[in-house]
């Protein structure tokens, strides 16, 4: 097995690496380490995403934020300026096209020629390499607002060059969250070398007196992931972005619907990240959550909509998640119009706000659903680690080969594919197939028995049916999938 | 007679997997024999699998919006390699943000797609419309007599 | 003071009021109980209100009824066939417009005319008088599920009797409820006698073997009314239903966006209410509850109405009320179009059935919250009976008068209009001034303490610019009205 | 000088309160001396207590989307009551239903009205309204200096 050790890149290493990433694409040459230093530096303080993100830790606020991205640079300057004032977010995005994703900058490059021709996006994201940094820095220079690329690139080292040069003061992405469940051939071992070159870059930058947030992509396939899943990815990813310098971490999860597992998951996942990062060493790391409104199917008609998207709204809330990505009520069509984009800020601001002052107690049934979530999360952890003999990068590796970390419903060659998840009785998302997941037998017995109640309640067994039930059911406007 | 096969896959770039787990699940249970490429297909593996396997049809989703630029050309390379007449269907959220259907449907039916879907069609309906344009009664891999009213592609945003 | 008494109409008492009631507009001639009995039992059990309640009741599910009335007859039958259809609503409404609720029918005929003339309603709701049983008729049996009226007004004789004769199963009012809020100049004790009449010829259809069920307007100015005053009405209401033989109530209470108190309030609302009713000797009545979204002023964007919307269905769903009465985009502009009025059932359908498996704690906070409404109700309503001297009624209007209930906000001159409302810091309404209420010193504390919070908070003085501000606050996107 | 008088009040069978409540706090704590007639006020009622107080202006408030049938006449009946040229000022929800509001305003000056304020308006902005054309300064009660612009009516939506 190809192997990928955690461990943070020399200068030299570094140094051969960017020399030919820089030359992926003509635009990679506009790049100048200490001109971008020194443009960072000069930008003021509501520009910097790690501001705002610490003012809400410290205040226990909830910022929203939206995706948003198009084809042509005037386009996105007038798409983030409307959802920085009519849609009154605390952050804004800059959402990379999936060629550029790919990259596949050519094709990006036709896309581009396409949607000045017809006027209307042909992309659907603003491809930051092909516009290179002096046409993106008029982008991050036209907002009020910190700005982060948000995307899903398995190898994102020239994207994070231009986008960090061109004034983006934050970058999601991770080896493993912008692998298993966006791409099909590239290995892990790649994607997480591409992301230890990426989180060097911020670590430098970082040494540079720059600050700069990164976010693993907490939801994966955004599709009845259970949480104990993702937070392993996220606690893995944070732990190797810290081991290249990386100093400000927004670790995410994806809402299930279950408004307990929810807050459960959230808070879980702040004390885990902060655990290990501790444990292994990097306990200078500030850690924050972002809480990502529902990323399944979403219902077609656009009130639901907006119920699915307030009701996200409620757990990230009543979670006191850090930030919450926001969806539109134009989600199960396609990019949304500014118009929807802003109308799911605002519907996600008034819940925010009404709910301020409210909180979830810590009952019975919170405690147990944080209880579980940390058992599973610290069981897998462990086999990671065990399989790496104390590397992340390479246990990680291994771990995905054994099924030990193993994603429900991603696209990857390298993923195994073997465990599928389905609501419980009460709408927690639980293991129907637990495939080689490393977890104990008490907590196979809670999801069965939680299992077992629902088959009992439809009479009818426990089964991929009711998966399948499960993936439709948000769009048709339920939570669990109840056989008609 | 052998049931007919398909061939399934999401075009491009797109990674949305989910969809196409379970249209295989549902044109498999259909009685369909299916050749599921998964996601990231190319228009050249399509064709490649449609030949090797002999199929009667591609089925195409993309879902991630590049559907206009990645579907383009299909159908003539179909028809420069020799499978100029096999159906070629499409669905998914085939153009970039939410527009009129009809608009969308003229543009793929333009490119030579013989059926064109809004978003969220469920499979049920490319099965009614595969059983009538392949001339079969409702399970294809029991025999195969003519069946069926052919309908209309369904109109735009219908939900199961 | 003008005096009345809970006591059940005698058959020759309600017949002089009939012959009186029947002749006040042309269309009261059309009236034959005989043939409105036959008609009613007619009436498949799909379109019976009590039938849908009881199954509700039974399943612990949650109901949706949307609110709609205009003034034509084919406009009536088209908005609720959508309401029905497109909306997906369990119940549904006609609401009654201002002029009918004043009993001004010569004005409502202006309106229909006009509305005629001019090819837009030019009444706020459906003039059911003028139109008469005929025409009424139209209506409900162009619908396929449960009706009922929906108006605010004071002398509902007439109303009740063309309404009932019409087909609907089911009218809201009550004595105090569709008097204090609803009018200026209508003494209690007339409007109570009134509703009696209403009451009574109810309890005759149950006496023929006609289930109808009645409905006491929980809300009452909609305007952060303190829970206990609200059940206080409610309670009493049901009292005086019963003695005149109604059968099946369903007791509101309106939103006041603090979850917990929500949530409390509901559940107790049922408990007190059932409670009474046994105590008093009505316990064969069947009691359910109804939830009114947000009844205060709301924003003007509609992304945040929905946001509103659907933060009414969850505190909907977790209080487990019988029915939702379910609020529009449209709110804060006008009578909502029927697409806006789906638009809101269909945003509430999908929260209630996404939370339809999920339940809130029954924390500390809850159960304290439930015990401070218990009792201050308790309180309330223990002195409206002493001053009764045993007599619901007679204590009614004398505690009106003395202030032992006083509605906020409300419009009546026989409303003392001393109690002033404001929230606390954690959004819970409770009492500025408490005016005469007759509370306990320990409950006062309490309320002195929440507000002692709040008020450091914000470091300003309890007092009416808070309240104006809590007023304002939904409509400006928040729950509390923070100073600036 | 003394304060101007304004009487206010909800007209028609309207019964919404709690925004008349906050109006004549608004307009007191301006400066002005408010006669406050609630809701439920005719238009006699509006005109005989004008007289009465000799007031500068009749603030109408309507909620309940009667304000069309209500309102009519209103202007008439000031002239033949010799008042004709009273201030009149209206605002609220005023027709029935959600419409564009440059209708509404015009229906509304066609019947006299001098100021039309779409749903939701601040209190402070008829108060600067009405500072401006009754040509006072800042505080009406301390002194009457002329000030102030006079600006337009606030567009459709605003608010605070
Ligand atoms: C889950 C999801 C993801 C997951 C996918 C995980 C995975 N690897 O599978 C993640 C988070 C990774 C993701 C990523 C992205 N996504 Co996405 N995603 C979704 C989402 C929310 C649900 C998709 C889903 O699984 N639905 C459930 C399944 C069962 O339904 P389905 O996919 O629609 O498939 C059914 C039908 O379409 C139909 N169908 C499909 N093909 C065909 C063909 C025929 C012939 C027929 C008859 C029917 C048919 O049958 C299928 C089964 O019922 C949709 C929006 C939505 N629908 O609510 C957006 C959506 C598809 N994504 C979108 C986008 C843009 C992206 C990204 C580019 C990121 C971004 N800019 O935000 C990346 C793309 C990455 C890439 N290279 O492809 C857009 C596409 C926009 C457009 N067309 O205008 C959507 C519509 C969201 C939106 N409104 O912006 N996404
Ligand atoms: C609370 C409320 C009630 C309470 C009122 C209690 C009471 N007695 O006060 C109850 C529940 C009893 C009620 C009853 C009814 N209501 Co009501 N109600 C509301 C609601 C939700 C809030 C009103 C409120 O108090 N707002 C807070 C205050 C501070 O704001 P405000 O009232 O808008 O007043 C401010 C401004 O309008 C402005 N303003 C007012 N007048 C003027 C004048 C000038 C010159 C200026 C500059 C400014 C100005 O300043 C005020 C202070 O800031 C509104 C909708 C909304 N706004 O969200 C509906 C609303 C006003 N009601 C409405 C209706 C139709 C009714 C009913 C007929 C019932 C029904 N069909 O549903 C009955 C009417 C009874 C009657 N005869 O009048 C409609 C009116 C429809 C229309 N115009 O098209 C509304 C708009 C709701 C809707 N969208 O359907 N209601």
């Amino acid at each position: 097995m190809e192997t990928v050790k955690n461990q943070r890149l020399s200068e030299q290493e570094f140094e051969t690496i960017r020399h030919e990433v820089l030359n992926q694409w003509p635009t990679g040459r506009e790049v100048d380490f200490q001109e971008a230093v020194e443009y960072q530096k000069s930008l003021p303080k509501k520009k910097v995403f790690t501001e705002a993100i610490n003012r809400a830790l410290q205040r226990g606020e909830t910022l929203i934020q939206p995706r948003a991205g198009t084809a042509l640079v005037e386009e996105q300057i007038k798409l983030l300026k409307y959802l920085e004032t009519e849609g009154e977010a605390d952050l804004l995005p800059t959402t990379v096209d999936s060629y550029t994703r790919q990259n596949r900058y050519k094709e990006a490059e036709t896309g581009i020629e396409e949607s000045k021709k017809t006027g209307r996006s042909l992309l659907n994201g603003f491809p930051i390499v092909n516009h290179g940094i002096k046409n993106t820095r008029k982008v991050t220079e036209a907002v009020n607002l910190p700005i982060q690329v948000r995307h899903g690139t398995p190898d994102a080292r020239l994207l994070a060059e231009i986008a960090l040069a061109s004034g983006f003061t934050a970058f999601e992405g991770g080896g493993i969250s912008y692998n298993i469940p966006y791409t099909k051939n590239i290995s892990l071992a790649d994607s997480i070398r591409y992301w230890q070159y990426v989180d060097r870059l911020t670590g430098i930058y970082e040494e540079n007196g720059i600050a700069i947030n990164r976010e693993p992509f907490g939801p994966l396939t955004g599709t009845l992931v259970p949480p104990s899943l993702s937070h392993a990815v996220a606690v893995i990813e944070s732990l190797l972005a810290a081991e290249q310098g990386v100093k400000n971490i927004s670790v995410g999860y994806g809402q299930s619907g279950c408004l307990i597992q929810d807050i459960a998951a959230v808070q879980t996942l702040a004390q885990l990240t902060q655990e290990y990062l501790t444990e292994y060493g990097y306990g200078d790391v500030t850690v924050s959550t972002v809480f990502h409104q529902w990323m399944g199917g979403f219902p077609a008609d656009e009130a639901k909509a907006f119920a699915v998207i307030s009701w996200g709204a409620v757990a990230a809330a009543f979670s006191g998640a850090t930030k919450v990505i926001v969806k539109t009520p134009h989600e199960a069509f396609g990019v949304p119009t500014g118009e929807a984009n802003a109308a799911g800020l605002k519907a996600t601001r008034q819940t925010l706000n009404m709910l301020r002052e409210q909180s979830f107690p810590q009952s019975k049934e919170l405690k147990e659903e944080k209880e579980v979530i940390l058992e599973e999360t610290k069981s897998i952890l462990e086999r990671v680690i065990t399989l790496g003999r104390g590397d992340w990068a390479a246990g990680t590796v291994a771990a995905f080969a054994a099924g030990v970390l193993d994603i429900p419903f991603a696209p990857s060659r390298f993923n195994r594919g073997k465990v599928m998840p389905v609501r419980d009785n009460n709408g927690a998302v639980r293991f129907l197939d637990p495939g080689n997941l490393p977890l104990s037998r008490d907590i196979l017995d809670f999801h069965r028995e939680k299992l077992a109640a629902r088959a009992k309640e439809e009479k009818r067994e426990v089964g991929f049916q009711m998966m399948i039930d499960d993936i439709y059911a948000v769009s048709k406007g339920m939570l669990v999938g109840r056989p008609r | 007679m052998n049931p007919p096969t398909l061939v399934l896959g999401v075009i491009g770039m797109d990674v949305h997997a989910v969809g196409n787990k379970i249209l295989e699940y549902s044109f498999t249970n259909a009685g369909f024999k299916v050749v599921n490429l998964g996601v990231m297909v190319t228009q050249e593996e399509f064709i490649h699998a449609a030949i090797e396997t002999n199929a009667k049809a591609i089925i195409v989703s993309s879902l991630y919006g590049h559907g206009e630029l990645d579907c383009r050309g299909l159908r003539e390379k179909c028809v420069e390699m020799g499978i100029g007449d096999i159906l070629l269907y499409v669905g998914g959220n085939l153009v970039v943000g939410k527009t009129g259907f009809a608009e969308v449907e003229k543009t793929f039916k333009n490119m030579g797609f013989d059926r064109v879907y809004p978003p969220g069609t469920p499979p049920e309906t490319a099965i009614d419309d595969l059983r009538c344009d392949l001339g079969l009664n409702n399970r294809p891999d029991k025999g195969g007599e003519t069946g069926g009213n052919c309908k209309k592609p369904a109109a735009f945003g219908t939900r199961v």
